[in-house]
Order: structure tokens, then sequence, then C-alpha cells
């Protein structure tokens, strides 16, 4: 188990350097001579060469790009052109916005996801199983920040149930967090979960009609047994992956919704650094969505091993 | 003879798919007698899985359904019970082994709680009692250092031992019938031999009755005590496994004894395979559906299908012309 | 930047540079700059405010303190560095947190804040200033000249008019400058007279808001990192960057024993706390504030004003009228072309459908005005000069045989497009448009404002953008004029007066009282201005802002609202 | 023992390309006869097409031309979908939009297929190269899609062009992974061997034994392609991140009427409705094309039929 870890930890770390270096390579390539940004309105020939040498940008791409992977491993994200400010300083009051929506969108489209799938797989063929499957199409193809629209038209514009705008932070009490990000987590939950619900089922109904499901009724097990103890678990494995991916789908959904929402997290964050072509924010943000994304892939792996022994050993 | 342990009468079983109606188990009966060993013979695809399925409760459906007929055991028509009735029988009065033993074991379960589910199911034991019981179980379809097997996965074990463990589950709860649906196809031919060994002694110790669905016309000879041969969604011909070696009634079973090599045969005599492929059940021949295959067939045979019929020996044959056959065979 | 040479053209100088301020105000910067010119003349175009000063005064007396303001705050904040930059966003930190020695009173004079009194030497050259003893820093540093001198060394290279005044009258050196005489006086020693000593040290661009040494010590050109540490009434507290930033009453305010007067004088905090939101979506903006959550809107769809009406919870603030402005890039071709520029500036002006501009900026035709002026419409000073066949005369087909004539047909003119301010998002539009028709490509360059602020100071990338300037309270008819951003390359146009005329009439200016003649020369002026096609003139329109209904003290300006001495009734 | 006749198919080489291909369509149109949602979401796709390539002549009005008058309009019987903030008639931007989102999807979803199969098929035969190419895969499939290319059109510019090259990027990555996967367990079976050992150049068993037999993953990927193209063009142009905003697109449109929820619902709800059922379209022709074609499934339902 360890060593299995152990393995898919170190199969991770080529994959992180790729990014960094697709990351760097990116913004670097890229136009805009960040010392002209930085130096501003009053930017002479002599200041720009100065801020050059300063920054280090006289160097040579590949110490550049050693140096900045250096400072990546000490936490430093770098400076942001805009506010003149740490990225890591930026980056830390916009994480538990993102946190909370993350956390609470990942919990209910998983469990929405997962019933509603197995509600299909159970009545495979019936007419809940069918409206369920047409709700996940739609859910599969709706955009996202035009859901989002709509329930702002709604619950928002029109009934006033839930703030148009606004985060709340924990701090100001639990019920008020919640309240203020109910419409974006259900509009991300539901879009996640159309593609869980999709994917229980049909893995559901793929380990039905194996063997061992046929050995447990013979057994005499109940339906009910035969669902929840036999068929669940070898499921689980394309059910893991998905909400893996879906997780990567999150990170694009919260650009869109953290956007709509005014939700002071790190999607509007990236929005705004990519109106403002704060490249170092784009850069550090692309770098930690990345490595977010590996680490749940890593989460996922593991997962798989924890619910296949043959993965296991 | 006593009461019959399980009588199937008249079953039949059909399937919808999309090429058509499927009729895998056409007006199909036959008895089996408390601890005797009955064998189903017959080549893939002839309904002989079907039918033990059907006795177990299990087709799928949609798009399997039990037409018509009978399937008493203990006098009982199981096709009459509710599902949680039929569910206190599976496991507990009737077992089954199935053909693949790499995938009838779940790969995400242990070996114990496997084996302790029937127990678990159908007994008031306690989970230490359960437990106790599965490795007794263990050792007793001959798997060492039972203990660490409960722990282990499926995965972790070979073909043999699985299908060992297989008929340690299926007799868990000591049943009155034991099901092996193609119990050793999928095993090498050295192990196949010690699991039938190993079924045979079970049953026997316990006077658990054993119905084999198999192809092999071998096993049949050798462990079972009567035999029914299957073409097709029907009985072809039914009678001691004996005599079915010595005087075959049906051309089917002829055909099928023929392609079996023999270690009595002279050498240097050639198999003789049965000409031609097992027709397509949604579009079975008009007549014996056996008759485009068979050497015997006379007109009628294409028009009208022959049933059932018991000879003068006692053993009962679906063919027109039995009793050339018979003299030919001679 | 500029080179002085005549005593009297500087004070045209500190009005450029003062209007530049303004000029680029479009409310990015909230500094009122009142010159007292020689001639005295003055208009004063004062927005109303809404109750008399006693009235204000009992209310202050009778308001509950408490509550928590919250702010709609346009724009992303960048720095919290007013003496490094002009945006908006980091000007509310000065109204709250930091203050200078001088503001502006209700009747636009200058008031003491920091400063308690001065005096001036018999010879006119020596300057004393004392400042209020016993006001502290809210990190509890006492406030010393310490802090007055540093800051303005700080602030001596971008301040204008400091600037002026410290390189046309005063001595080479700042130490000599600017002394420190005790620690709660300092002097100001000049070389030759002047009368602007005072608006050196006053609001204008870069207002040398007095900072501690943390801050001061920095170069001019480096934002200051960290939090703001003021004397003001509020004291700052907390930052979400990219959401809002929250200040809350600082415990040991000493304020001001003069009365309150306009922004001068004593201060109360009556809220307890005070935060600064950023919305970027304009229809989420107005939401929040009907759904209370939060008490002030700046800038929003004005097509949501009837919604807005009809709230009993909402007061609308009308602002005085904005003008509408589209600058030319003088640095990159086509429109510095040495001999079709000016055409080509022309064929723009002559092209232009200013109507559909406002509409598109402002929303409904009730809120524009089809103002050519150069003055403020509605004054004395208006003038239809130069305007004819020029000002909203839509010859598209004249100018389109320009832009041929002058070998620029297909040549792309990059707008800038800031999506996030719709004055000049609406008016971008109309200019791609127009541009098109009359024969170049146009390549709308979507950005926020933020980054058009940055980009705008960049010759190379762009060619055209928009900005409007809420009329501030400005008085003398150079005051009056728009005339910062055109003057003598100080403004991001970088327009280049060529041919001497603008200089010409600037020095007649300078030195006429006659008011006749002004009007001759502002004329003249203005038709000089049409002729060269300086800047494209688009008119005139008016804003509302919407505030929570229940907050006193509110009122029309467009340099913002300061929080102190406004309460929830 | 019995004879067992169960033949097992994969010593036959694959059929002609063009019969897989024209059996296909057949099925898909066979299917279509059959299935009402099918036929439904193909003439969705058909009617899309049309507006795409025909809708600037269609409109009546000068859609990327303001209008300030006419601003803001509800609905009526000359604006059938109102008019947006600076008066420009959505009805008439929508369709238009259905340009941009049908230009890039299919241009994405064309340009990222044949690079993904063409790179697959050429480094699946090369090993080195192949550690290298996958590398690269690997680190750009580790990005969300749009967060990639919002980054990519940040430092490229908006343009259409652009949409498209940043999208293509990420597809063909994922194409790449797909279609390598395929092709390696296809590598190992039987009649590839066999083709081998007969001496079939390896460029031959690319393209007749190896391609056809992927040619079902390919298509129902390419739905998939289309469909998430769509969608990603439609949100970078709502995040101001596509074509600049006077362009019609789809996602532009609602991010225009997003600053007017509350007196311009129309704005962003008919043009969001165009996107969603498109999509839903290709979604819904993409699993019923899968259901049809895939060979593994089309296989699984006969040996489940023929086992009972």
């Amino acid at each position: 188990m360890w060593r299995y870890i152990a393995q898919r930890i170190l199969v991770s770390i080529p994959v992180i350097i790729m990014v960094g270096m697709i990351t760097f390579t990116l913004v670097y390539i890229g136009p805009g001579d960040p010392a002209a940004i930085i130096a501003g309105d009053e930017a002479t020939p002599e200041i720009l060469e100065q801020i050059r040498a300063d920054l280090g940008f006289d160097r040579p791409f590949p110490v550049q790009m050693g140096d900045w992977f250096w400072k990546l491993l000490h936490g430093d994200l770098g400076t942001s052109y805009f506010s003149r400010r740490e990225i890591t300083e930026l980056i830390t009051p916009r994480l538990q916005p993102t946190l909370s929506l993350g956390f609470q969108v990942v919990v209910l489209s998983t469990i929405i996801g997962i019933t509603t799938g197995m509600l299909a797989a159970w009545k495979a063929g019936s007419r809940l199983d069918r409206n369920l499957m047409v709700l996940a199409v739609l859910g599969f193809a709706t955009p996202g920040f035009w859901l989002a629209f709509l329930t702002i038209w709604i619950f928002a514009v029109n009934l006033g149930w839930f703030p148009v705008i606004g985060y709340s932070p924990i701090q100001d009490g639990l019920f008020a967090h919640i309240h203020s990000l109910f419409l974006p987590v259900m509009v991300n939950s539901i879009l996640a979960s159309a593609f869980i619900s999709r994917i229980t089922r049909s893995a559901m109904l793929e380990v039905l009609r194996e063997d061992y499901i046929r050995t447990a009724r013979a057994k005499g097990a109940s339906e009910l047994s035969v669902f929840l103890r036999h068929a669940f678990r070898p499921s689980a494995i394309p059910v893991a992956t998905v909400i893996g991916a879906s997780i990567a789908g999150l990170a694009t959904g919260f650009v869109l919704t953290e956007t709509i929402f005014a939700i002071p997290g790190l999607g509007r964050m990236l929005v705004d650094a990519i109106v403002r072509r704060d490249y170092p924010i784009i850069q550090a943000l692309l770098m930690v969505v990345a490595i977010v994304l590996i680490g749940v892939n890593l989460i996922v792996d593991i997962l798989y091993a924890y619910i296949d022994p043959r993965i296991r050993y | 003879m006593t009461e019959p342990l399980l009588k199937v009468e008249n079953l039949q079983t059909q399937f919808r798919t999309e090429g058509g109606l499927v009729k895998a188990v056409d007006d199909v009966s036959f008895e089996v007698q408390p601890g005797e060993t009955f064998a189903l013979v017959g080549e893939s695809g002839c309904g002989k899985s079907v039918t033990a399925l059907s006795i177990m409760g299990l087709i799928p459906n949609p798009p399997g359904e039990i037409v018509s007929g009978k399937i008493e055991f203990n006098g009982v028509d199981l096709l009459k019970l509710s599902g949680r009735e039929m569910r206190e029988i599976r496991g507990s009065k009737i077992g089954m082994i199935f053909q693949e033993p790499m995938s009838s074991l779940n790969p995400v379960l242990t070996i114990q709680s496997q084996l302790t589910e029937a127990l678990r199911i159908h007994t008031d034991l306690s989970k230490n009692a359960t437990n106790d019981r599965a490795v007794e179980l263990v050792d007793m379809v001959g798997i060492a250092d039972a203990k660490t097997r409960m722990k282990q996965y499926p995965h972790q074990l070979s073909g043999g031992q699985r299908q060992r463990i297989m008929i340690a589950m299926a007799m868990s709860c000591t049943p009155q019938l034991l099901i092996a649906d193609e119990a050793t196809t999928a095993l090498d031919v050295t192990i196949q031999a010690q699991i039938l060994d190993l079924m045979k002694d079970v049953t026997e110790q316990s006077g658990t009755a054993l119905l084999i669905i198999t192809h092999n016309l071998g096993i049949v000879a050798r462990y079972a005590n009567r035999v029914a041969v299957m073409y097709a969604g029907q009985l072809r011909e039914v009678g001691e496994a004996v005599e079915m070696y010595t005087e075959p009634r049906h051309p089917y079973t002829i055909g099928l004894l023929r392609s079996v090599p023999r270690l009595d045969s002279e050498k240097g005599t050639p198999l003789a395979p049965i000409a031609g492929e097992i027709p397509d059940l949604t579009n079975l021949p008009s007549g014996c559906a056996f008759s485009p295959r068979c050497g015997w067939a006379v007109d009628k045979c294409f028009e009208e299908s022959p049933l059932l019929e018991e000879t003068s020996s006692g053993k009962k044959v679906a063919c027109f012309e039995h009793q050339s056959v018979a003299l030919n065979v001679q | 930047m500029w080179r002085v040479r005549y005593p009297w053209l500087m004070l045209l100088l500190v009005s450029a540079a003062a209007l530049a301020i303004v000029a680029c105000g479009e409310t990015e910067t909230v500094i009122q700059t009142v010159i007292v010119t020689e001639k005295g003349d003055t208009i004063t175009v004062v927005a109303t405010p809404t109750a008399t000063l006693e009235d204000r005064a009992m209310a202050a007396v009778n308001a509950k303190k408490g509550g928590h303001l919250r702010v709609s705050s346009v724009g992303s904040v960048q720095s919290f560095d007013p003496l490094w930059t002009t945006a908006s966003s980091t000007a509310n930190v000065a109204s709250l947190i930091l203050e200078g020695l001088f503001a502006y009173k209700e009747d636009n004079t200058l008031g003491n804040m920091l400063a308690e009194s001065w005096d001036v030497s018999s010879d006119g050259l020596k300057w004393t200033f004392k400042i209020r003893s016993g006001v502290e820093f809210h990190d509890g540093t006492p406030l010393t000249t310490d802090e007055v001198i540093g800051t303005l060394r700080r602030q001596s290279e971008r301040a204008p008019v400091f600037k002026l005044v410290w390189e046309s009258f005063g001595p080479a050196s700042f130490d000599d400058f600017i002394k420190k005489e005790s620690d709660v006086t300092f002097s100001v020693n000049l070389t030759s007279q002047t009368g602007l000593v005072l608006d050196a040290l006053g609001p204008q661009n870069f207002t040398p808001l007095i900072v501690t040494e943390s801050w001061y010590s920095l170069p001019a050109t480096e934002s200051a990192p960290g939090t703001p540490i003021g004397t003001g009434p509020y004291r700052f507290e907390s930052w979400t960057p990219g959401d809002r930033w929250t200040a809350i009453p600082y415990e040991n305010y000493s304020s001001s024993s003069d009365a309150t007067d306009g922004e001068a004088g004593a201060h109360t905090a009556f809220f307890d706390r005070v935060s600064y939101i950023e919305i970027p979506d304009q229809a989420t903006r107005v939401a929040a504030l009907q759904t209370d959550a939060v008490d002030v809107v700046q800038e929003f769809s004005q097509d949501l004003l009837p919604r807005l009406k009809e709230d009993p919870n909402v007061q609308l603030i009308a602002n005085p009228p904005n003008r509408l402005l589209g600058h030319f890039n003088y640095q990159i071709p086509p429109f510095n072309d040495p001999t079709w520029g000016r055409q080509l500036r022309q064929a723009v002006v002559m092209a232009y459908d200013n109507e559909k501009a406002l509409l598109a900026a402002a929303g409904t035709p009730d809120r524009i005005n089809l103002c050519g002026s150069l003055m403020k419409c509605g004054t004395a000073w208006e003038s239809s000069a130069g305007m004819e066949g020029r000002y909203y005369a839509q010859r598209v087909e004249d100018a389109r045989k320009i832009v041929k004539d002058a070998g620029y047909e297909g040549y792309t003119i990059r707008v800038m497009d800031p999506a996030d301010r719709q004055p000049a998002h609406g008016a971008a539009q109309v200019t791609r448009e127009v541009l098109e028709d009359i024969g170049f490509k146009v390549d709308l360059r979507v950005m926020d404002w933020a980054t058009m602020v940055q980009d705008r100071a960049t010759p190379d990338r762009w060619e055209f953008f928009h900005t409007w300037s809420g009329d501030s309270v400005r008085t003398g008819p150079i005051g009056h004029m728009r005339f910062g951003e055109i003057q003598f390359d100080a403004w991001f146009n970088h327009y280049s007066d060529t041919d001497g005329t603008q200089r010409r009439i600037f020095e007649e200016l300078a030195s006429e009282t006659d008011q006749t003649k002004i009007k001759a020369l502002m004329d003249e002026m203005q038709a000089y201005f049409y002729e060269d096609a300086i800047f494209l003139q688009v008119g005139e329109f008016y804003d509302n802002w919407a505030a929570n209904k229940n907050i006193n003290g509110l009122h029309g300006n467009p340099g913002g609202q300061k929080p102190y001495d406004k309460f929830f009734e | 023992m019995a004879v067992i006749s169960d033949s097992s198919n994969e010593w036959e080489l694959a059929p002609p390309f063009s019969t897989r291909l024209k059996g296909m369509f057949g099925s898909t149109y066979r299917a279509a006869k059959r299935d009402l949602v099918l036929a439904a979401a193909i003439s969705v796709l058909l009617v899309g097409l049309f507006l795409a390539v025909f809708a600037p002549t269609l409109a009546r009005t000068d859609y990327e031309r303001t209008d300030p008058v006419n601003r803001m309009l509800a609905p009526n019987s000359h604006n059938w979908f109102g008019t947006d903030n600076w008066g420009r008639d959505v009805f008439d931007r929508t369709i238009v939009g259905t340009r941009m989102s049908f230009l890039v999807g299919f241009s994405v979803t064309l340009i990222s297929t044949v690079l993904g199969v063409g790179i697959a098929l050429v480094i699946s035969y090369f090993r080195i190269l192949d550690a290298v190419m996958m590398r690269f895969v690997d680190g750009f499939l580790a990005f969300p899609t749009i967060l990639l290319a919002l980054a990519l059109i940040s430092l490229i510019g908006p343009s259409v062009g652009n949409v498209i090259i940043a999208l293509s990027v990420t597809a063909t990555a994922g194409k790449i992974r797909l279609v390598r996967g395929a092709v390696l367990s296809l590598r190992e079976s039987t009649y590839v061997e066999a083709a081998k050992a007969v001496g079939v150049p390896i460029p031959r068993i690319l393209l007749l034994h190896i391609l056809p037999n992927i040619v079902g993953i390919i298509i129902v990927q390419a739905t998939f392609t289309l469909a998430s193209a769509i969608l990603a063009e439609a949100s970078l142009s709502f995040l101001g991140a596509g074509v600049p905003e006077y362009v019609p697109s789809w996602g532009n449109i609602i991010a225009t009427g997003q600053g007017y929820i509350q007196v311009g619902f129309h704005i962003s709800f008919f043009p969001g409705l165009f996107l969603t059922t498109t999509v839903l379209a290709v979604v819904l022709i993409g699993d019923s094309v899968r259901d049809h074609l895939d060979p593994r499934l089309r296989g699984r339902l006969k040996t489940t039929a023929a086992q009972q």
C-alpha cells in the first residue's frame, strides 16, 4: 500500500515539473515587457534596464526558469504586476471562499450524483431512470454561467430568497456563510452531479452484469444487499475517477460562478488577473490549480487502492 | 423411487432480444432425486444454464421470463414463491457454483465476508460462529492455511482455489441441492478432476443432490447417476449415465460421443465432429431442431418436432427414428 | 516634464496640472483644485449641498453613532498608497485614513486640517506653518514635523503644484526649501514671491497626505507595501484583496477644533465600520443596494433608475454633468502624422455621432446634453466657436475622403474599451462604428479600467480612448477649461502644441483682465481647439448615485463621498 | 471434448474502413428513423449548421452596430428577442452567434482529431518520442481546459483564431492520450501480430488495421469534443476572452445581458437557450452514436443475449 502511494507520488513529480515548465514558458514567451509594466507611467530606458537587472529578466531563459522553480519550492509565487504585492499574500484571503465552495460542491454533488445514479441503476429502464437520465444529460449540456444567470434571476432578483452577491465569511456565522454561497453551490453541484450520476448509473449497470453479482444472488442475498454491498464498491472506481475529473471541472466552474456571484475567491482573482494581464498571478494560479488537481488525482489513485484490493497489492 | 427432490415440469423460459424471441428453454421436464448426481449435457447455448438459472430464480427479467411450467422443490413450486421466500431457499436449500471462478467472486470483498454471507443470511449464528464455520469450510474444501485465507481477496488465490471457495460457499448452509454450472470448464484439466472429486465428496457426505451442468461427456460418465441431453432448448434424451454411453438413442447424443476423444478407442480412429453449427435460437429450423445436422433425418423430421418419449428400456428419447438409431449403433 | 520660463505662465501650468487631475478625473482622483488667479475672475459651479451647514451641524449633534457603512467601490484596489497612484479606489483611503495639511472648505477655499496656523514673513519669502499638536498616527506615533517634511520630500517630484513652486520660486535644495523649525513648526523658504504656497501643500494630484516613516522613506515611484497608517478619523482594519477593505473609527482621533466645513475642520467618525466592497458587475451593484448588501452605489447602469426610484429605501443623488471625451495618441501614427495628423483628427471629430455615443454612455435622451463648448454649457463662457461643421456634423463621406487621401485606409486603430466603466465603454462602441465608417480598421481592446489607466501611460499600446470627467468646482477661465490634457506634453496623450498658437493664447489670457477680451480669447482658443482637433469633445451626460435612504449627509459630488460626518438616521 | 463453435474473430482482419464507415452512418440513420429524440437532435444540429452559414444574410438588422435609441426593448413583434443595452436586435445576434459556436466547435474538433490521431499514431511507434510527447500531454492535461485557454488567450490576444488555437491545445492533448492508449492495446492484438508476421509495413498496419478499429472511439470522442468546445467558446466569450463584444457570440450576448438582469432578462435568456439546445443535441447524438457504434458495447449486448 505505502509502496503504491509512494509510486503514485513519484509519478506525479514529472507531471508537476512539466506543468511548471509549460506555465513558465507560456508567460515567458508572452507579449508585454514585465519591466515596462512594473515601471509604470514614468519609465525611462534606464529605469527599465535597472528593473530588468534587479528582477533578473536579463538572464538566459533556463536560468530564469530554474530560479522560478527554486522560488516556487520555497513557496514564493512572485509579485503581482498590478498590486506589487506578494502573490502568496494575495492568494491567502482568497482561499477560504473557494475552498468552502469547493468542499460544499464536492460533498453535495457526490451525494446527489451517487444517489440518483444508483436509483437510476436500481430502477434501470423505468420511468424514474429515464427521467433522471434526461436531467443528467440536461445538466451536462447546460452552461454553468447561464444556469447561474437563471438561478439569480429566479431566486435572487425575483424571489429574493438569497443574496445576489456577496460572500459572508465563516467567521461571520456559519448560517450566513452557507446562505451566501447557496446559489453558487447549487449551480455547481447540479452540473457536477449530472456527470457523476451518469457514470454511477453506467458503472453500476456494468457491475450488475458481473458474475459475482449472480453469485451473491445465488447465496440468497437481498437485492438491497446485492446493490450496496456487492455492486457499489466495485463500481466506485469509475465514480471516484469522475469525481476527480469533476473537481477539475469545478476549477473552470468556479472561474465563472465566482465572477457572476462576485465571490472573492481564486477564480475571480484569475479573471481579474487575466483582464489586467497580470502574468505573475496567472502563472501562479495556473500552477496552484494544476498542483491541486494533480493532488486530487493522487487522492483518487489512493482511493482506487482503498476500493480495490487488486490495486493495493 | 422416493419423492423427487426437484421436479421440473414443462419449463419454458424465453428471452426477448433485439433479434426476436428466444426460446432458451422449451418445454423441459426432468426430476432430480435426493442425493443423486444428475447431469445436464449440451453444447453452449443449448439452454442448460438457463434451466439452472430458472431453478434458482435468477433469470434476469427483463429480458428473460419463465413463461410456463413448474419447478417443484420438496414439493413446493418455486415459481409461485415470492422474492423473499425464494431468497430464503437460494443459498440455504439450493447452492450453486458457476463457470468462471475468476469472475464469480467479488474482487473487493474478503474471502471471509463472502464465505460467511450465506450463513449470515440464512442462520442465526453469531459472528464468531460463522467465522469458525467458514474456516471449517475452507478446510473441508482442501485449502491449506484456512485462517490466513480468510483475510485475503480473491485475486490472491489461484483459479482452482477460487473454485474450491465457491464450493465452500455453496455448501456453507448444507443445501439439499447443489447446482454446478460448468463448474470446471475454465480450469486446467488436472484441477478439473480434483474439483469434481471434491464436489462429489462434499455432496455425498452431506447427502446433497448434485446437478451438474456441462458440455463435457467425460465428466458425465464418471460422476453422474443420470443424464439429460439438451439441444436447442429441448431435452433430447434422458437416462442412466451408463446407458447413455452404452446405448445412446438420439443421433445428437451419438454425435456428442463421437466427437469426444476416448482412451478406450483404438488408435487412429478419427474424431467425428458434428457437422454444421448450433442453430440460431431466434430462428429455429422447422421440425426437429437437430434435423439439419442429423444423419438419420427423414422427411418427417423436417416438418414435425418429436416429443420426449419413454422407450422400452425406461429411458426417454425425442427422436422419430430412435429405433433405427438404436439398431445402427448396436 | 515641462520647463518653466515665465512666472505668470506658471499659474497656467498650475491650473493645467490641476486640471490634468480633474480631466483624467473620471473620478480617478477626488481632488478639487481651486486656484485664485491674479485676475480673480471666479465662476464657481458648486454642487448644491442637500442641506445647509447649520442643518448638517444640527443633524450631526443628533446623530446616532454606529452602523456599518458599506460602499460599493468602483474598480479594484491596486495599492493603498494615494501618494503613489491617483486611482479612485485608492483615493478612498485618503478620504478615511490619511489627512493632509489642508482641505477644501464648502466655499472652495483651503481650510486647515493638520496645519493649525501659518505666518508669512514681511518679504513674503518665508512661510512658517504650525501643525496641530496632540495628533497621533494610528500606530500611536505622535505627529511631528518630521513626518510632514518626510512626506513632502517623497511627494516633491510628483505633486505638481508643490513641484512647480519649489522649482520656480524656491531654492535648489529641498533642505533649503523646507526647513524644520521645531517639532510643531516648519518653514517654506522661497527665493521669490508666489501666492501658491498653500496650494503647494494642499490637495492636488498626489496630495501630500502625511504618513509615517515606513512610507515616506520610500521612493515616490514605489508603491508602499502593507496597509495605510494615517491620522484620519478612521483607521485601517482589514483587507481582502479583490473583495473589500474595511476601516473602523480610530479611538484616539484628534479632531480639528475648527468647525466642520466641507472637507476641512472637525470630523466625526459616526459609523462603527466602513467597508469598500468591490462589485465588478453593475447590475449586481444595484441588486446589492436593493437587497441591503451595500449602502452606497456609484456608477451603475442608469437603466435601473426607474427601479431605484420606486424603491422607498433608496435615495438618488444627482451628480453635476460629466463631460465625455475622446483622446488621440500624439506619439504614434496615424494621429501624429506630420502632414495628415490634424486632418485625420478632424476627420474623426467631423464624422462623429455624438448623440449616439452619449446615449450609449448614459442611456436615455433625458440624461444627455449635446454640448460642444469647451466651457461649461449654460455658463457665460459657453461658446460655439469653431463648432460649425465639426461638432456633431456626421460628415462621414468627407472624413472618409480624408482618411483615404492620407493613405490610412484600413489602418488599424486600437481603441481601449474599459468594459467595467459604462460611459467609456458605451462611447467606445460608437467610436468603433464611426472609425470603421470612415475607413479605419478597429481593434477594440476590451480591458478593465485599471488596465486602461496603466496602458494609456504606454504610448505604443493604443491610438484612441475615451474618458469622462466629473465637473468639479473650479475657478477662473483657465481653471474652467479643460485644457489640462493638452498642455505641453503633460498628459497621457502627449499633445504637443506644434505651431505655438496654444501657447500664445495662454500667454495673452494670463495677462488679460478685460472680461470681453477674455471671452474673445476663449472663443479663439475654442476655435483653435476645433481647428487642431486636439481631442474629441463628445458632450455632457448626467448620472446618479444611489444610496440607502437612511444615510444623512450625502450630496452630489463627483469627487467621492467622504464617509466621515455622515451617519445613519 | 465437444466442439465449441465459439469462433473467435480475433483472427479475422478488420473489414475495410469504408464499409465500417458506411455501416456507422447507416446504423445511425436507421437509429434516427426509430428514435424520435435522435432525429430531433440531428435536426437541431442541421438547423444550427444552416444558421451558421446563412444567418448573416437572414439577419434583418445591422447586428454589430449600436442603436441606442432602441435600447433595452422587451421582445416585441419586430425584435422577437428584444434588443440589448445598445439597441442591437437580440434575435439577429443570437442566430448569427450560431456561426461563432459552430465555427469554433467544428474547427477545434477537426484540428484536435486530425492532430491528435496523427500524433498518437506516429508516437506509438517511436518509444522515445512517445515518452517525451506523453510528458507534454500529461502536463497540458493537468490544467483545466478553460483555465489554460484563458491564460493562452490573455497572452496571444482575443480573436476567433486564438480561441480555436487555445481550445485545440488541450483537446489535442486529450485525443493523443485516448488514441495512443487504444493504439497500444490494439497493437498487442492477435490480428495486428498476424499482419506483422506476414510482413505488412508499419504505416500500412497503422492505417489499415489499427485506424479503422479506433474510428468508433474517435467519432464518439469527437462528439464530446464538439460539445465541450462549444461550451468552452461560450464560456470564454462570456468572460470576455473571446471575440470582441460587438461580434455576436452566444457567450458574449449572455455576458451583456448579465449586466441587465433586473431589466433585460431576455438578452441572456435566448442565446442561453440556443446554446443549451445545441450542446444537448450534440451530447444526445454522441450518446446514440456511442450506443450504436461502440463495438465493445455492441459485442457485450450480443454476448449477454447469447449467454442467456
